[in-house]
């Protein structure tokens, strides 16, 4: 590895409205080296990156690549300097086809004018093939999950040939398989001479892959240091100030109560094929899978959010329709979904109004809304989850990533449901809040509700699981204790080597 | 520090609730210096006579916009309102009344089912309910003026409190009233501004999208309909085409006050200021005798420059 | 102010000033004026839309005006805030649109249900010369569907062929007053009725006959059937000294008489409660030097 | 597993973009066996000319729809044009042709930087600029039509090749040729879509946004005007109001054409077959002689009905 320095930026600042997102932040890459960038939620991570591809414009301070003082335009001057970059959050336009997502803004063209489908064809199947992911390029994406998505989002990237190439969380909804091939691929580059930028909030991986770890903390750089100097422990203390004690948290003490849900043969073409699974009072079920096993669907098949065709759901022993989300709600059952964005929370609201979206029954006099009541009920919950906001006023849209997870949390828990389900609870939250949420999550099956946790994260799974059910391909194929369960025979019932 | 986050916050939200309320004032000031005759009380009620069957209407709008829509069915509905109050009037006036609004909820019903049962974008669903509505109101009149208005009704839009304050304007002033606590304390009107920021969240967070959205619609033409009652009672007439153009009007009403087109971020106190922002504008035009063409001019830039100095406002967070 | 008393002040609210009718009689009005230097005209506009129209009036009253000319959109719908005028002493009179039944001390307008009458009688006499007896088939083009201009311009002519039981109208279509609906319309018209099959063509204004002018000379069948427009604008007049049209009726704005009896009120003359004045009927016998009625 | 979906996945895309011409097959036999004269060619030749000249503007909106946006303005811009070419006639009629041009992209230069720089909403920009440009148009004019056209254009709006099809049908077809190839073989076309189906995706791909917003609104204007040419040369006269109305025809069109108003999905084809439909379906009202305020009626449904027939398709496969 050369010593020679590829990207300096120094003394960036960058003001939102009431939120100073970078302060005085200095940081810089050597060619050819995996540089990790860790932080707690909101620590400022996707901002700087964002200031560094020209998505936005800082404040005050410079950006040197290459020796040369780059000038500030926009994201086209950036990829053309040749930093490349995966956003966090997903950045492909539904309705186009996947070879035009990953050529969007550079597509060759033939005789200069009119656009070469062929030669971009033969490009982006070379480049997926490279990922491990055998896809028809002439998909539309919205057609695609969540995780392919992703994958085409770095697909993307790599197609772009830069020198510099930011990952902003891109493990974050791939599972192990994926992510295996991801650091293939951020191998080859590096050994090429590519120089990469890497965020994430599962530390393991930073050993596994990275090679410097420089931590932000509240919008100002902590320090960089090599990785071979650090363990987790450390790692943790430059991002949060302190070391943190047990990360999961300790199992039940309470034995698991009743049975509180069955679902028996639920069935939906191409997702759910025949899926039966029951969970009790007082447990933490946790269910895997590769991307694309179904797990998403088979939490909304549960909480009414999508049709099924054939099977029964019992609560309590009861059979039950479920066929809306009003219903799941209404006996009880929420569902904090995978995609906040999209999903889980209402951007232009307020952090207030969408924590009480799901209760305002409860604060309703005369059929008017409390304000009063509405203030403290927020306000409890920002406190309770720690949730980082200027006021339960502001615009949630304006919280970072993590902090706009914890405001979903705080949408379920204020309805104080029987059974909570969980598709990706920590996705893109940082370890601090992670262990919190954990925590959490335990207190609330310790008090006799149903957790029920979809998780990519194996160590994760089997951390904090009571018991963990596997799925591939729409079934389900495994079910383990969580003192039997390894990585091994999840991953063998997830590939779907064991039936 | 965190004291400062709120307080910048607060300012901030402040203008964008307030900052067309600034125009309003401006332009106040003007016309007051510029015409002698602007801040006499007669013509200062008079211009709350002439904004309250569009302020009605737009309020009404104000519904369907915040719910990401749009409804281009309001003068249609408002004419056929007429129509219907002018048609009936043999049968006394609440008779009259109840069928005039009947008919105006069962079109926002219509016009709510296709939308969310049908899954037709509210632009082209109403742009279809708005030729169609008429064209019943037409089969319906034989295309003439229907003379005439129940006894009993006419205060809606003739009469006075106190000899001097336009019932009309009382009108608009409780509807903006009522539509203002819907909007803010009550399921309904949250729910409104939640489906209108996120639908899919919103349907995730146990919300009837489908019930909620049909409400908007039958609240737009509802309030379309009930100032078509106060408009027939006023001119003492039903005609087929009396609402034409009032769609236009009303949405940029509502934008000049603020709600986003988008849907989920606005409210009434924005649509009642835009309403009189433009009710003042064209008061004004005719006070210092500016000529029709050029009058077109100005409003169609005043739009323009309302939107624009708000658009200037909110940019100066990013 | 400081003009005192003297000074005059002539109000004019008119439904819209989107069209040349509209415009020519505003521009009569002010012109008039000119010869006066203690009058001011104010004029309001509409916009085709008869609550303007209403606040318009109320925002003259508020400046203060000694007469009101009206020249009438949606008719009925002024009546309201014409009692209201009334009411305040102020007096008014319409000009180009009467409405029945208001205490207007005058009105001076054309009289679309007449010249319809008088289009009708001029149809009869065409076919009876054509074919020897009175028969034949005849295409109506109205304006906007409902609007009373239309209404009233085609149920005069109604009034007048209906009786006669050899006429057909084959065809009454709506092209919304507009020239580009008129041409589609006719087209398809023409289609839907073969070459030797139509006579007479009546349009309920003139850019709607300028536009059946146009499709039936694409067609080439102008020597079939005559044309008919009901405004006299100087297109219409071009095309029947051009042969392409048989004849109009012009709707003049009466905007220099309606300020000449305007002067009269004001003067205190006595005048009459109704004033019509002749339609010209302009065909090709007399097209040479006529002016366009706007 | 593989080969089924993307057996399903052909099906659902062929119906996506020939639904509506299927309606348009259906439509045609219907008009063919109740109205004898439907299939005259010289008729088929007419209807192609009727709707050239909606079908252009048509085309110039499903561009500004396509990026999320709407063009309201077209109406008038459309007439300012025909009003260029007939007050400059005596200039001759290259200069003629060049200065109606010229306005009408400078028009889409001014929304599309309204709506670019000034963030201003698409439908309320457009709204504006829709009321100033009708009075420039009438202020220009004094509101009297302009008669004549320049010598040598007139071709554009009265010719015919071989003495049977009309330029005006050819200058359609080619413009919806041209637009399509610019639409799915340029890479502008393709950013059009990618704009209009996520904005802050395609900033962050390098797509300069803005730029390719306000091309929209100037291939919009500019065809408008273009359109306007070809009309002003077919009735031989220029108007500030000749557009009235258009902008909801072409708006129809285009959705009734399946182009989502959403923005990001949707094309030429579809708008051409949409423009047709309507089209045929005034020559056929005409034809049977349907009376005018019935038509009304049946022509709200169609809209309707059309866009409710293409919801219900695509809801199938969900
Ligand atoms: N567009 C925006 N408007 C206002 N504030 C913003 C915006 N984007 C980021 N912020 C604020 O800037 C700060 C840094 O956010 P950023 O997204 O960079 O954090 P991060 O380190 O990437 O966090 P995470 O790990 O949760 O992704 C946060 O306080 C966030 O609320
Ligand atoms: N909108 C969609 N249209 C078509 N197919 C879809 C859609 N969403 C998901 N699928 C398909 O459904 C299957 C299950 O996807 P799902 O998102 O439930 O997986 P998952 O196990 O939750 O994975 P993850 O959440 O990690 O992405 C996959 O084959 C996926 O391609
Ligand atoms: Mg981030
Ligand atoms: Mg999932």
């Amino acid at each position: 590895m050369s010593d020679q320095t590829i990207l300096q930026m120094k003394n960036i600042e960058k003001l939102f409205p009431g939120v100073k997102a970078l302060d005085n932040v200095t940081f810089s890459c050597r060619k050819g080296e995996v540089h990790a960038l860790l932080g707690e939620n909101g620590a400022g991570k996707s901002t700087l990156m964002k200031v560094l591809s020209s998505a936005y414009q800082p404040n005050a301070g410079e950006i040197w690549f290459k020796g040369e003082l780059f000038r500030h335009t926009d994201p086209i001057a950036a990829q053309k300097a040749g930093i490349g970059i995966i956003y966090q959050e997903f950045n492909l336009v539904p309705y186009m086809t996947v070879v035009e997502n990953i050529f969007l803004g550079r597509e060759p063209l033939m005789n200069g004018r009119l656009i070469d489908y062929k030669s971009m064809r033969k490009e982006a199947k070379k480049l997926l093939n490279g990922l491990g992911l055998d896809l028809n390029v002439n998909l539309k994406v919205q057609n695609l999950s969540v995780a392919q998505q992703q994958m085409i989002e770095i697909a993307k990237a790599l197609s772009m040939n830069a020198e510099l190439i930011v990952m902003d969380e891109p493990t974050a909804t791939l599972t192990d398989r994926e992510i295996d091939f991801l650091f293939g691929t951020i191998r080859s580059l590096k050994e090429s001479g590519k120089t990469i930028i890497y965020i994430s909030h599962r530390l393991e991986e930073i050993f596994e892959v990275c090679d410097r770890v420089t931590v932000l903390k509240d919008g100002k750089t902590v320090g960089t240091e090599d990785v071979s100097n650090l363990d987790k422990d450390k790692m943790i203390k430059m991002m949060v100030g302190r070391t943190l004690g047990e990360y999961y948290p300790e199992r039940a003490h309470v034995k698991r109560g009743g049975k509180v849900l069955d679902v028996r043969n639920i069935k939906r073409s191409g997702v759910l094929d025949n899926v039966s699974f029951e969970a009790y009072e007082g447990e933490i079920l946790g269910i895997s899978g590769l991307v694309g096993a179904g797990r998403t669907e088979l939490a909304r098949a549960v909480f009414g959010a999508d049709h099924i065709e054939d099977g029964k759901i019992y609560l309590d022993g009861d059979e039950v329709k479920i066929n809306e989300p009003l219903k799941a709600i209404k006996m009880n059952i929420g569902f904090a979904t995978e995609d906040r964005k999209q999903q889980g929370l209402i951007l232009g609201l307020s952090v207030k109004k969408n924590i009480s979206l799901t209760v305002l029954d409860t604060i309703l006099k005369g059929g008017l809304i409390q304000p009063k009541q509405e203030k403290e009920l927020a306000e409890r919950y920002v406190e309770i989850l720690k949730i980082a906001t200027p006021g339960v006023d502001a615009p949630v849209s304006g919280l970072s990533g993590g902090n706009q997870q914890k405001v979903v949390l705080a949408k379920w828990l204020a309805k104080d449901c029987k059974i909570i389900i969980l598709d990706e609870p920590t996705r893109g939250i940082d370890v601090g809040a992670k262990a919190e949420i954990y925590n959490l999550m335990r207190k609330l099956a310790d008090q006799g509700k149903v957790i029920i946790m979809i998780s990519s994260e194996l160590p994760e799974i089997i951390g904090v699981s009571d018991r963990i059910l596997v799925m591939h391909s729409g079934k389900i194929t495994g079910e383990f204790k969580a003192e039997e369960a390894t990585e091994e025979k999840i991953m063998k019932c997830a590939t779907g080597e064991v039936a | 520090m965190s004291d400062l986050k709120i307080s910048k916050f607060n300012r901030h939200h402040f203008m964008e609730n307030y900052g067309m309320l600034f125009v309003l004032v401006i332009l106040f000031i003007v016309c007051a210096i510029v015409s002698p005759y602007f801040l006499k009380v007669e013509n200062l009620l008079n211009i709350t006579r002439q904004v309250s069957v569009i302020g009605i209407v737009s309020i009404g709008m104000t519904f369907t916009i915040l719910t990401g829509g749009i409804d281009l069915s309001v003068g249609p509905v408002l004419a056929f309102s007429t129509l219907m109050i002018a048609g009936f009037k043999d049968y006394g006036a609440i008779p009259a009344f109840l069928l005039a609004m009947a008919m105006s909820l069962l079109f926002g019903l219509v016009t709510g089912t296709l939308i969310t049962k049908g899954k037709i974008q509210p632009f082209i669903a109403t742009l279809g309910m708005m030729t169609t509505v008429v064209g019943i109101g037409l089969t319906y009149s034989h295309g003439h003026p229907i003379i005439g208005t129940p006894d009993g009704l006419s205060f809606l839009g003739q009469g006075k409190l106190f000899n001097t304050i336009p019932v009309q304007t009382i009108l608009f002033a409780l509807t903006a009233l009522a539509a203002s606590i819907l909007l803010n304390r009550t399921r309904l009107g949250r729910y409104i501004y939640a489906v209108g920021g996120n639908e899919e969240g919103s349907r995730l967070s146990g919300i009837r999208v489908d019930r909620i959205k049909t409400s908007a619609y039958v609240i737009s033409s509802g309030l379309a309909g009930f100032a078509g009652i106060i408009m027939a009672n006023h001119l003492n007439v039903g005609e087929a085409n009396l609402g034409s153009g009032m769609e236009l009007d009303a949405i940029a009403s509502v934008a000049v006050g603020g709600t986003s087109l988008a849907g989920g971020r606005g409210g009434v106190v924005g649509t009642v200021i835009g309403v009189i922002i433009i009710g003042i504008l064209n008061n004004f035009l005719n006070l210092i005798n500016v000529p029709g063409y050029t009058q077109k001019i100005v409003k169609g830039a005043i739009i323009i420059i309302a939107v624009l100095a708000q658009s200037m406002q909110s940019n100066r967070k990013k | 102010q400081q003009e005192g008393d003297d000074k005059i002040i002539i109000g004019l609210s008119q439904e819209s000033l989107d069209h040349p009718f509209m415009i020519t009689q505003r521009d009569q009005v002010l012109e008039a004026a000119e010869a006066y230097p203690n009058i001011e005209v104010i004029a309001t506009d509409g916009q085709g839309s008869v609550v303007t129209q209403v606040a318009g009036i109320e925002d003259m009253l508020i400046k203060g005006i000694d007469i009101l000319l009206v020249q009438a959109a949606k008719a009925e719908g002024l009546k309201q805030e014409l009692k209201k005028v009334h009411e305040k002493g102020i007096p008014f009179m319409f000009v180009g649109k009467p409405i029945m039944g208001t205490d207007a001390i005058t009105m001076v307008s054309m009289d679309n249900y007449l010249i319809g009458t008088e289009i009708g009688d001029y149809v009869v006499e065409h076919l009876k010369t054509k074919h020897g007896s009175v028969k034949g088939n005849v295409v109506v083009i109205e304006g906007i569907p409902g609007d009373e201009t239309s209404v009233n311009r085609i149920g005069g002519f109604h009034e007048v062929i209906d009786k006669e039981s050899g006429i057909k109208v084959v065809a009454q279509q709506p092209a919304d007053y507009r020239r580009p609906q008129a041409v589609s319309v006719m087209q398809n018209v023409l289609q839907a009725n073969p070459a030797g099959t139509l006579d007479v063509v009546f349009a309920a204004n003139g850019e709607m006959a300028l536009g059946a002018v146009q499709a039936v000379k694409d067609a080439g069948r102008l020597d079939e059937v005559i044309i008919i427009g009901l405004d006299g604008q100087q297109e219409e007049l071009d095309a029947i000294a051009a042969g392409e049209m048989s004849a109009t009726w012009t709707y003049e704005p009466c905007g220099t008489q309606g300020f000449e009896l305007a002067m009269k009120i004001l003067d205190g003359e006595a005048v009459d409660k109704m004033v019509i004045p002749a339609s010209r009927k302009i065909t090709i016998d007399n097209v040479a030097g006529q002016k366009p009625a706007f």
